[in-house]
């Protein structure tokens, strides 16, 4: 079996990460919008994989700092999710837009 | 030498009483201010007289030439280790005349105030004013430094200011006050310019140094000054000239005389002392004093007597039209000062040549008597009647002998008649000018027969016109308080008669003084006389304007109106005094104010400071623009994020590499 | 050996105590909120006080975590920072029903700076920002009822994650090119490479979120006006003093062979913020928005000092922090107590303050003096000295830029000082009776900002721990 | 003796102030506190004056030296030449005249007392110190007092004039700041006499000069950026007009003579520049000032316009110039003070300051007139008061340059007398003479404070307008030293 290049695990990632970006930046909904974020955080995933496996493979630095960085998304989400609850009971939305109140 | 140091206490003794009046005067010395004023005076005077005996006659000639005594030094003001301004007292001549003359006729306007100003609220002020005068005057006079003069230059004009405004609730006293102090300020402007051009190239502000490096051709001073030029005059010439401006503003020389009649606003006595007798000399003292150095240029001198003669000429003329007396006076000043300017710009230094600043000196001297005893008897004449004005007055030789006959001998003594003592000052003038300059020669002719005109014009219409004396109580320009107190009281009490008196004898006599024996160009004596058939002529001519002014104004008649009639637009152009005045005005009302003070305090509001407003508003509006970049939207807050790691990206691995 | 280890943590080992203190009196009975608020502060006093008591240099756990006397200190600045925070805040805990949430959260994100600034690793930097972070989200929303606080905790979260995903690909792009999380090995490793620029600016981009350097900044000002006072202020203060101390760690020892790289980047960044801090600031009404772009154009002012890459460079930069602490908190002591007793937040509010409350007057206006750069407040010093050492590098460019923009600083503080004294108002907030434990931590403050910058103990002291490039 | 006294003093009044209770208790502190100042001064003075007797000829005398920020190489280096002695003598005399006017300030009297005080210290430090460091954080501690004291006691549009002048000064001390940092990179000192002796680097100081000298131009007023003085003195109270002309202007000026002694090369460089900007201030100051009707802003257009002779002085770089500055700076000072003395006298009995509604005062108050006409006088240089001994020491130095567009420049400014004339007389004629209003002629004349403080300041003008030996001895040979400086110029113009 031919080996995947680094490079195409690469523009994966990349890929990944536009698209959550993209996401973020035009989705309204609060939790479309952490998803998308969610999306950005699993492409930096790809990229430590890829180069602890390709580049580095005598040590496992990449793949603890993947673990980890799954671990603190968890922990971010879950907090997040709280204060869009939170954020829901007050403003009844969960549209980004309808929390605008504080600008200039 | 001998010791001259007393002479430090003429000017100080005023000086004395000025600071003890102006403190205490008003509260505790409000009654004997006046004596206290007159006895220091007195005392002044005295020393000055000794001070001129020692001189004149003691010691102050060796080898028959009169010595430059340097009394006193005390360096002030070091501007560097050669040019300071040091106070000193110089012994010489003029300034030994001058002090004769200036002590003797302030003490007579001490005296005569004392019966003039009498009742008023500010007399303390007044006899504190008067002895700042007199100090400043002494001061100017007895001057060795150049910056010294113009030291008590200043200060002359500002006791002028504060005696002029002494009514100061009159706005026309308080204006023409503001005026006397602009016009000589700016005159003085040129004074100041001329001591830093003759200091500078001089290296010293000595007048004696001065004279002394200028007079030298050959010294490396003189070989500089020359040197350099401006405008295709020489830097001598310059400062000598700009000199002569600060002279010709305080002597009210065409055209910055327009001072000098406003300046009648302060009380008479005032008018006396410094508007006629010696702080309006002080400019031809000046020309004196620099005389030396004035004779190395021929361009200075020829303005110095141009602007004399111009000036007694103008003067003479706008002279016989105006009605109030003091101003009559006012211009005759003028008119006589002008001669005395022209008689030192003819002049040559030194020897037989040096005739006209004999001459100059010389009436001077005599025109200082004879014209102060004119405005005190105008002052006596005003005391009367409360008025100024020519129509409120005649027939008073009935009600007050003394004044008609002083001011009959003042009269007679300005225009010239022997053996009155203008004649012989006037004579010398006149030679002199008849030996430098024709021209000037006819001028001086001219002016000398409307001197005799006018002045009669005045006595006559004082003291003749009417016969039954006219009282004026409906207008009252005069700044008396109480004057109910004083009216129908004749002449005045003898305080206001004795000077009269005095003044009178002098104008009768200082004129056999042997002047030329001891006031001459270069100290030596001079010998002069008096050519009969020379002196026929001018004589004659004022003896014919006399004649003629009887003729007019003798009698109340309507002769004068016709013959101002027949002159019509001079007439009334010089009834206007050449509307000098309005050109002034013109300048300073239209042009200084609108076109310069207004446009710059304009600009410095909305030009200048609008400048750093707007600063401040485009700051604020820059501020009130970019406000959409915190838009409240938490996607656009992460698109700028982004932006501004594209931007450094771009920036750092693209531009900067 | 394990003594060793104790003296070099133990400044997070009683952080970790503390906290789980905490936790157990959460679990216990119902106590007054007085004296848990009482027994916090004395903790949290000799908390701070023990800090002082020793350092060592030394490191753990393989490098991942370093401490000498400098980082030291720094903890003990944070730990000043949240005692006077919490004195301050008495007022408005005191009525709070989560006294020990509050608690517990600050102390967690406390915590996580200590491990960032300790840090010696990449995995250990981001685990410590993290943690550092997401409690204070939380935090952010402790008004649970107010519109304003939900929607601030809800940016900040947002934000912060966004900026933690862009610092996350930087870290990736790191240790892709170098192979290494472990600072003292990628130092060597870095040779400058785009692709090493690149992940250094993904980096830096992460920080200056964290510092709110323009354009990184637009969180700031809503997350600081929509949330607690006292979360404000430990957002303004402890949470970037900690980012600082880390990005001059990192800057000034792992990132030295691109030095003149990230000196552009920061003065390029420096004065950006400056400007637009100063810019928005001026059209402030709302308090705790007005210092959210105060201290947005203060940080530029950090950012130059920074940029100086010298000794004088990192010293000046603790130096402004400490003043800045004491100044800034100054400020939001006396916002908090006038929030907590009549909720009024606008500076508008403040007219004629002086008439009825010049205690708090003088101490709101030598705290802004002290941030505007005024003498004989530290603030002069702290300023004068983070220009002098950018200055050193001779780029006197941005020093000209910065010395203007102190004085359009100069006047929307100044603005402040003129509402307190000088404006006529018919109702202006009435006297406050302020809680003496907020009242010690207010004359803490202005002792502090006074005499830091007159004593030059302190800058001494600073200056003998710090280092340069 | 220990100069550091000076901070001292004022910082123990100040304390002492915060302590009193009560109007009558502050201001006698305040009084007692300058007038310890006062007496300091005078002993310093005889000291010095002693020391230099007795063949001591440093430069600064009383010097002290201590390490601050070791890191930075930043001294508390405190001494003083006789030109320091000067305006510390003239700061003292003006606090107390100024003491002594707001006695009756019953409006948070203590604040006011207390920021009149620290006001001060400000200049006494700022003219002691030999250190640039301290000198700017001296010249900055002055201006937020000013702001606070225009902005809360004075009068008409206080708030924007008081942060007009704030943000105005604040613009000029950043320059300054600027300027020094220009100055510490290039020598890694900030101390005076070490940058003297080792100089700074021709294209350093033409680079840096104009940054410093126009950061204290701004407090001189220095044309264009003088708008802050109008506005700012005009509103102000009058113990702090008082302040602002006389003391806290002359903190640019003697800013800017020390400048131009550290940098000659670009000072002989600029001098045309500076000099232009003088003579504009000094002529188009005095021109506006013509167009006022308001007295605080007549004085204040004419401080611009007087202040620009300082200026003036120092750009044309002789000797004697620079003395005429540094008479200039004392004389303007005192002059100007009375002058706000007066004229606040006058406000807080007429309740009007605009020319055309008075007249005729010296009827009802001769005492507050005669002070007014004496500060007059001595405004447009009369002989026997100060304004003549220094603006003629400053026409008679720059004439000392030879080049035309000087003269030219030297003849301008002395044109200004002429219209200074103009305006102090206008003034003088409408308000002080003239006709007096019904509802002017009862009020009354000057209280024993208000006496007693114009008293100080006319002799203060008297003495060196009658005896301009004394203040010459005192600067003298401190000017020698700045001119050796001054002379020391690598570059040809």
């Amino acid at each position: 079996m031919q080996e995947i290049p680094l490079t195409q695990l690469l523009f994966v990632s990349t890929f990944l990460f536009f698209i959550g970006m993209y996401g973020l930046f035009t989705r309204r909904n609060l939790i479309t919008m952490l998803m998308s974020i969610e999306l950005m955080l699993n492409s930096v995933n790809i990229n430590f994989v890829a180069f602890n496996k390709y580049l580095f493979p005598n040590n496992l630095d990449g793949l603890f700092f993947t673990l980890f960085i799954i671990t603190i998304a968890a922990a971010e989400a879950a907090v997040a999710i709280a204060i869009i609850i939170n954020l829901y009971r007050s403003h009844n939305s969960i549209d980004v837009e309808d929390a605008t109140e504080m600008k200039y | 030498m001998s010791n001259y140091f007393y002479i430090l206490w003429i000017p100080l003794l005023p000086l004395i009483t000025f600071v003890v009046l102006g403190l205490f005067g008003r509260k505790y010395l409000s009654g004997i201010a006046g004596l206290l004023g007159t006895a220091s005076l007195l005392t002044s005077t005295i020393l000055s007289f000794v001070a001129a005996k020692q001189y004149f006659f003691i010691d102050g000639k060796v080898n028959g030439v009169f010595q430059k005594i340097e009394a006193f030094k005390y360096t002030w003001l070091e501007f560097s280790p050669n040019v300071s301004i040091d106070l000193g007292m110089i012994i010489d001549p003029i300034s030994v005349m001058m002090l004769v003359v200036v002590t003797s006729v302030s003490l007579m306007v001490h005296v005569f105030s004392l019966g003039y100003m009498k009742g008023e609220e500010r007399f303390a002020t007044y006899y504190a004013f008067l002895s700042l005068f007199t100090f400043s005057m002494l001061g100017l006079i007895l001057s060795s430094n150049i910056f010294q003069v113009y030291m008590f230059w200043e200060l002359v004009g500002v006791s002028s200011f504060l005696l002029i405004s002494y009514y100061f609730n009159k706005p026309s006293a308080v204006a023409a006050s503001k005026k006397a102090f602009i016009v000589t300020r700016f005159a003085d402007l040129g004074f100041l310019i001329g001591i830093l051009i003759l200091g500078f190239y001089g290296g010293t502000l000595d007048i004696g140094e001065l004279i002394a490096r200028f007079t030298s051709v050959n010294s490396a001073q003189y070989i500089s000054i020359t040197g350099a030029s401006f405008l295709g005059a020489s830097m001598l010439t310059w400062g000598l000239t700009l000199l002569f401006m600060g002279g010709a503003g305080k002597s009210a020389m065409f055209p910055l005389h327009i001072w000098l009649p406003d300046a009648m606003e302060g009380p008479t006595p005032v008018s006396a002392l410094i508007h006629a007798a010696t702080m309006v000399v002080a400019g031809v003292y000046l020309v004196a004093r620099m005389f030396p150095v004035f004779s190395m240029d021929e361009a200075a001198l020829n303005i110095v007597t141009y602007v004399g003669a111009a000036s007694a000429l103008f003067a003479a003329v706008i002279a016989c039209t105006q009605t109030d007396i003091k101003r009559v006076l006012a211009y005759s000043t003028m008119s006589q000062i002008g001669y005395m300017m022209f008689a030192l710009g003819i002049s040559k230094n030194g020897g037989e040549n040096g005739l006209g600043y004999m001459a100059s000196m010389f009436h001077l001297f005599t025109h200082a008597f004879f014209k102060s005893l004119l405005f005190l008897g105008a002052g006596s004449v005003i005391h009367m009647v409360h008025s100024n004005e020519m129509k409120d007055m005649g027939g008073l030789r009935k009600l007050m002998p003394i004044t008609h006959i002083a001011f009959l001998i003042a009269c007679l003594a300005i225009a010239g008649i022997p053996p009155f003592a203008g004649f012989f000052s006037k004579e010398e003038i006149l030679t002199a000018a008849f030996h430098e300059n024709k021209i000037i020669y006819g001028i001086a002719l001219f002016t000398a027969a409307l001197t005799s005109f006018y002045m009669f014009r005045l006595y006559f219409n004082i003291f003749w016109s009417k016969e039954t004396p006219a009282t004026n109580h409906a207008h009252i320009e005069h700044g008396h308080d109480n004057h109910d107190a004083h009216n129908n009281h004749g002449e005045g009490p003898w305080v206001m008669k004795l000077p009269l008196i005095i003044l009178a004898a002098c104008a009768v006599g200082v004129g056999f003084v042997p002047f030329s024996q001891l006031v001459t160009s270069d100290g030596k004596a001079l010998e002069t006389h008096i050519d009969v058939m020379f002196s026929i002529a001018p004589v004659a001519l004022s003896v014919l304007a006399i004649l003629l002014a009887a003729n007019f104004y003798k009698n109340q008649n309507d002769k004068s109106d016709k013959v101002a009639s027949a002159f019509g637009g001079l007439y009334t152009a010089a009834y206007k005094k050449f509307y000098v005045d309005e050109v002034y005005l013109f300048i300073t009302k239209k042009i200084i104010f609108p076109f310069i003070g207004q446009p710059i305090a304009w600009a410095d509001r909305n030009i200048v400071d609008g400048f750093m407003l707007l600063l401040a508003k485009t700051t604020a509006k820059i501020s009130e623009l970019i406000k959409g970049f915190q838009s409240g939207k938490v996607q656009n807050y992460a698109i700028y994020f982004f932006g501004g790691v594209a931007v450094l990206s771009i920036l750092i691995i693209y531009i900067w590499k | 050996m394990t003594y060793n280890i104790l003296i070099q943590l133990r400044q997070e080992l009683a952080l970790a105590l503390l906290i789980f203190i905490l936790l157990f009196i959460k679990l216990g009975k119902d106590r007054s909120n007085e004296s848990i608020l009482n027994f916090i502060n004395a903790v949290l006093f000799i908390n701070l006080a023990a800090g002082f008591c020793c350092h060592e240099t030394g490191a753990l756990f393989n490098g991942m975590f370093n401490t000498n006397a400098l980082i030291v200190f720094e903890k003990d600045l944070l730990n000043l920072a949240l005692l006077i925070i919490s004195m301050q805040s008495y007022a408005w805990l005191k009525e709070s029903k989560n006294v020990i949430e509050f608690y517990i959260l600050t102390l967690t994100s406390l915590l996580g700076m200590f491990f960032m600034i300790s840090s010696g690793n990449l995995l250990m930097f981001y685990l410590g920002l993290e943690m550092s972070t997401i409690p204070l989200a939380a935090a952010a929303n402790f008004d649970l009822t107010k519109r304003k606080s939900s929607e601030a905790a809800m940016k900040l979260i947002l934000s912060s994650a966004f900026s933690s995903a862009i610092l996350l690909l930087g870290i990736s792009f790191l240790y892709g090119t170098s192979g290494t999380l472990t600072f003292s090995i990628l130092t060597a490793h870095i040779n400058g490479n785009p692709l090493q620029l690149f992940a250094f600016i993904l980096l830096i981009a992460g920080f200056a979120f964290k510092i709110s350097a323009v354009p990184f900044h637009l969180w700031t000002a809503d997350v600081y006006e929509g949330s607690p006072v006292a979360v404000t202020s430990f957002l303004s203060v402890i949470s970037k003093a900690a980012v600082l101390f880390t990005l001059v760690n990192m800057l000034y020892q792992v990132f030295t062979p691109i030095a003149n790289t990230w000196y552009l980047i920061l003065v390029v960044l420096a004065a950006a913020t400056i400007l637009i801090g100063n810019l928005f600031a001026l059209r402030q009404d709302n308090f705790k928005r007005f210092l959210a772009f105060s201290s947005i154009a203060q940080v530029g002012f950090i950012l130059i000092g920074i940029s100086g890459s010298s000794q004088a460079g990192s010293a000046s930069m603790i130096y402004f922090v400490l003043i800045y602490i004491f100044s800034n908190l100054a400020a939001f002591g006396v916002v908090s107590v006038v929030s907590a007793l009549t909720g009024k937040e606008n500076i508008s509010d403040f007219k004629g303050f002086y008439k009825t409350n010049p205690m708090l007057s003088w101490v709101l206006t030598i705290a802004l003096f002290s941030l505007a750069g005024v003498p004989p407040t530290a603030g002069f010093f702290g300023k004068l000295f983070l220009m002098m050492a950018g200055a050193a590098k001779g780029n006197y460019g941005i020093i000209i830029f910065a010395a203007l923009n102190m004085v359009v600083s100069f006047y929307y503080y100044l603005k402040v000082v003129k509402c307190i004294f000088m404006d006529e108002n018919t109702s202006p907030i009435e006297k406050i009776t302020v809680p003496t434990v907020s009242k010690i931590a207010m004359y803490i403050c202005v002792v502090g900002v006074i005499v830091t910058g007159l004593a030059n103990v302190v800058y001494d002291y600073i200056n003998s721990i710090s280092f340069g490039l | 003796m220990n100069l550091t006294l000076l901070i001292l003093v004022p910082f123990i009044t100040a304390v002492l102030i915060l302590l009193a209770r009560g109007l009558q208790q502050i201001r006698v502190i305040g009084l007692i506190g300058s007038l310890t100042q006062l007496g300091l001064a005078g002993w310093l003075l005889k000291s010095f004056l002693a020391a230099r007797a007795a063949g001591n000829n440093a430069a600064h005398l009383f010097e002290s030296n201590q390490t601050w920020f070791k890191a930075l190489n930043i001294n508390y280096h405190i001494g003083m030449d006789g030109i320091a002695l000067a305006m510390i003598l003239l700061t003292s005399v003006i606090v107390v005249a100024g003491i002594l006017v707001s006695w009756t300030m019953d409006k948070l009297s203590k604040e006011y007392f207390f920021l009149l005080v620290l006001l001060s210290m400000g200049a006494y430090g700022f003219f002691i110190s030999l250190d640039l460091f301290t000198l700017f954080f001296f010249l900055e501690v002055a201006v937020i007092p000013k702001f606070l004291l225009i902005g809360i006691w004075g009068s008409g549009d206080k708030t924007k004039s008081a942060m007009k002048l704030a943000l105005m000064l604040m613009a000029g001390s950043a320059l300054v700041m600027v300027g020094l940092f220009g100055i510490y990179y290039n020598t890694h000192t900030f101390d005076m006499v070490q940058i003297t002796q080792q100089g700074i680097p021709v294209g350093v100081q033409k680079f840096f000069f104009p940054f410093a000298f126009l950061g204290f131009g701004v407090f001189a007023a220095l044309f264009p950026f003088h708008t802050w003085v109008p506005d700012g003195h005009a509103s102000a109270p009058t113990a702090a007009s008082m302040f602002l002309a006389g003391i806290s202007m002359k903190l640019g000026g003697y800013g800017c003579l020390r400048i131009a002694a550290l940098m000659p090369d670009a000072a002989h460089a600029y001098s045309w520049i500076i000099i232009l900007l003088a003579t504009i201030a000094i002529i188009y100051g005095a021109f506006a000032t013509m167009m006022q009707t308001d007295l605080k802003y007549i004085n204040a257009y004419s401080s611009i316009s007087h202040c620009g002779f300082v200026i003036l002085g120092i750009g044309m770089l002789n000797k004697t110039s620079i003395n005429g500055a540094v008479i200039q700076m004392v004389s303007h000072g005192l002059m100007t003070a009375l002058f706000f003395a007066a004229i606040g006298m006058i406000y807080s009995r007429t309740h009007t300051r605009m020319v055309a509604q008075l007249g005729g005062l010296l009827k009802a108050m001769p005492f507050i007139s005669t002070v007014f006409v004496i500060a007059g006088l001595c405004s447009l240089g009369l002989p026997g008061f100060s304004g003549f001994v220094a603006e003629m020491t400053v026409f008679m130095g720059s004439w000392q340059n030879p080049d035309g567009a000087y003269r030219l420049a030297t003849i301008l400014s002395g044109a200004s007398i002429v219209v200074t004339a103009v305006y102090i007389l206008r003034a003088t004629g409408r308000a002080i003479m003239g006709p007096i209003s019904a509802e002017h002629a009862l009020l009354a004349d000057a209280t024993w404070n208000e006496k007693l403080a114009a008293v100080l300041l006319i002799a203060g003008i008297l003495v060196i307008g009658l005896a301009p030996f004394l203040i010459n001895h005192l600067i003298m040979p401190s000017t020698d030293a700045i001119m050796l400086h001054l002379d020391k110029v690598t570059l040809i113009k």
